[in-house]
């Protein structure tokens, strides 16, 4: 399936992330799309970053004349820790996600599923190496989980579905997705559909989309 | 913009409420957050739970909110201490519960409370009768019981220094169940000697990360319970 | 039973213990009588002292113009901290003790059986208010467990003995017991005199001794 | 007296034997102790099963120690990373096992290996196939599965400043796995960017207390993993 409508552009996406996550919020953000979140907190928000590898407090990426090897966020890229930030370690990091101390997380995924499920961490392909990171740690343990992804992958199938083929991360565990389609909302096991791109009709939409969606009326 | 210093330690404790479960830190008065536990007696709530490691000394602090008939029960290891009266008397007339954990294993509930670990297996206190009831298990050849976390409404905890983010350094041996207390409470109150500005900490010393701190208030020279009960002071004043 | 012989002064037994703990050992010493250990430590012996409440690498009572009130040990006396000591909480306290890091404690003892089960927390009396601290975590998870105490009660009756009648504080886990009249290791449940107080012989010690003793040959 | 410091990493791992358990620290090469696993690689056992969150990066560190055949299994989150061949292709090949772990569950593992807890219960990978074959346990309505602790032979770590009792204390997020795999090996090997006297780091800033090492090897320029990938060097020295 080839799309007309391209909808939002993904920073956009991250955007509105960015406006629906709450001041002081305690954040940890996925590797990749997800990191473009940080770049659109609105002014006089404060929101923590926090970094599995250890970092409570993550800032931007340093001048090249400020950075230390040694200080970097969960994708391996060198970041900044702001004043008020603190180290620790990863068992005490995990802590913080496990023990639902982290307020939001925003990843990426492959499959949503219609009851919340999340596929984001392996295809599933026989040959591949399976990597799982602290994927599955995010979704147990953060009180709000928020999948950003594109609405169909790059072949064009839907990437909303009625059930995951590709192997979970987590069952139930989505709260929000946002696409560059629309912005959906999952309560009690049912995809609710918030927001839509400009020029996107709620027929459109589920069209691209194979788990069934509603409208709050 | 983040900013977790309330005015006042009534201010701070101002929404607990009955039967509320309270994690409190200090070993002996060590660490023990005196003016929250005074401010929760002003406020008077009932029928809490209190999670500390021993029950407080005299007629102050601790052992004032249990002689104010406010606590329906304790877990603790080590409910005696040298000036320990409020306890032993309620405890003899069968008036206050208590729930014994050995001393390690208090802090690893505790800890699991904060560390979403819902339960555990552990060797200490098997073959003793504080294993009693609880579920057996053979793990590599050596036998563990099975402990669950525990989790508190609040945390009353004190501090040396904090910051309008809530990280926290303590004193000495006065950390004891602070850092583990502040994670495993849904609201975490603290009492700090020194407050400083976001960022004086260095973020290599943090000891309690803000994320696990709800509210800080400023309380420059806390009382000393062993001072106050050589002078044979009670709260409320004598 | 009245003893005529008096055998070693506790300070000399707890001598003993300081020179049988190897150079570079860490231990705990509990409350009391134990406590006495830490006096006898030969010179040019680097032993470390842990106390459960937080610090590694306590050291004596301070000077009264440098006592901190936050700086106690476990029976909540002032003590001080040698250099290279280092502060922490509860749970890394007892990761330290449960986790077998510590080499040695000394506990004092109510009672201990011939198979070494230790009861030292209660007399199970019915009116007193139990209270167990760190005994059983310590006697769970140290290498080697260490007991002082008197041969008998101040009533005169026997603290070694066939099997305890307190609550006990942990099944199989003294390895020695020092007493003003002997030195006893515990190997496979059996008791094994290794030292007598001079003037005292093994058939005296056995008559004082509920316990069944055996002598190395 | 105390004196933990040897006089090279070779000397150090002199006594690691063929089919040790390894738990080497590290998230990619940040905190990654590449001295030591060098030092390994001369001495070349073999049959070691490495404990690490990643398998390293080119032909360097522990990407090396796999290319050399001395590891037959690596238990770790994230078996891939950017300039990760080596392990990718042996994995496809069948030649080494791999047990995939998700990242706070082998954080929380090792910590229970060096805390006496050999069991704990976890919702993470709950519903997912990281749960198959394990324990499910239903505690206060909520669904867990059963998770054992992980221990090492030895532990190898890089920290900044060690003292000779082997307290240390690390650089940002280079700390890591480090202070929890120092504490579940029997013997721990640290390499310190720099050796300080007894006394010189603050009590209340230590992060590894000494009691969780057993040696320490000063190694004050350690090698930079992506720059010598970025020059193609391989260890060994090509």
């Amino acid at each position: 399936m080839e799309l007309k409508i391209t909808g939002w552009d993904m920073n956009l996406v991250a955007q509105k992330i960015a406006n629906d996550i709450p001041d002081g919020s305690y954040v940890n953000l996925g590797i990749g799309i997800p990191e473009l979140v940080a770049n659109h907190i609105p002014n006089g928000k404060e929101i923590i970053f926090h970094t599995e590898n250890g970092l409570l407090g993550m800032g931007p990426q340093p001048e090249p004349d400020k950075i230390d090897p040694e200080l970097i966020n969960a994708g391996k890229k060198s970041v900044s820790a702001i004043p008020g930030a603190c180290y620790f370690h990863h068992a005490d990091s995990f802590m913080m996600i496990r023990g639902g101390h982290i307020d939001y997380c925003v990843l990426g995924a492959f499959q949503v599923s219609q009851e919340g499920d999340l596929a984001n961490w392996s295809t599933g392909e026989p040959n591949s190496v399976p990597a799982v990171g602290g994927a599955m740690d995010l979704v147990a343990g953060v009180k709000n989980v928020f999948v950003i992804t594109t609405h169909l992958t790059k072949k064009g199938e839907p990437k909303i579905v009625k059930e995951c083929t590709y192997p979970l991360t987590g069952k139930n565990v989505v709260n929000k997705i946002y696409t560059n389609l629309a912005v959906i909302e999952v309560i009690d096991k049912k995809l609710f559909v918030l927001e839509m791109a400009p020029g996107v009709e709620f027929n459109f939409l589920q069209s691209v989309t194979e788990a069934e969606l509603h409208t709050k009326t | 913009m983040i900013n977790k210093i309330f005015n006042s330690p009534a201010e701070a404790v101002e929404d607990i409420f009955d039967g509320a479960t309270i994690l409190i830190s200090g070993f002996g008065e060590v660490g023990s957050p005196i003016e929250l536990i005074h401010a929760l007696i002003d406020k008077g709530v009932k029928n809490l739970t209190v999670v500390s490691n021993n029950t407080g000394s005299g007629y102050i602090g601790l052992a004032a909110l249990i002689e104010n008939k406010q606590v329906k029960k304790v877990i603790c290891s080590f409910p005696k201490t040298a000036n320990s009266v409020v306890f032993p008397e309620l405890y003899s007339k069968g008036e206050i519960e208590l729930e014994l954990v050995p001393q390690g294993t208090l802090a690893e509930r505790i800890r699991c409370g904060g560390a979403g670990i819902p339960a555990f297996y552990t060797p200490t206190s098997v073959g003793t009768i504080l294993a009693d009831g609880k579920e057996k298990r053979i793990i590599n050849g050596k036998e563990y019981i099975l402990e669950h976390a525990i989790k508190g409404d609040f945390a009353l905890v004190k501090c040396l220094k904090a910051d309008r983010y809530g990280n926290l350094v303590y004193n000495k041996t006065a950390r004891n169940f602070g850092p583990i207390m502040c994670a495993a409470a849904k609201t975490t109150i603290v009492q700090a000697k020194q407050i400083v500005d976001v960022g004086d900490i260095d973020p290599e010393v943090v000891v309690t990360p803000g994320i696990f701190v709800q509210r800080v208030v400023s309380v420059p020279n806390p009382l000393e319970e062993s001072v106050l009960i050589a002078e044979n002071r009670r709260y409320p004043w004598n």
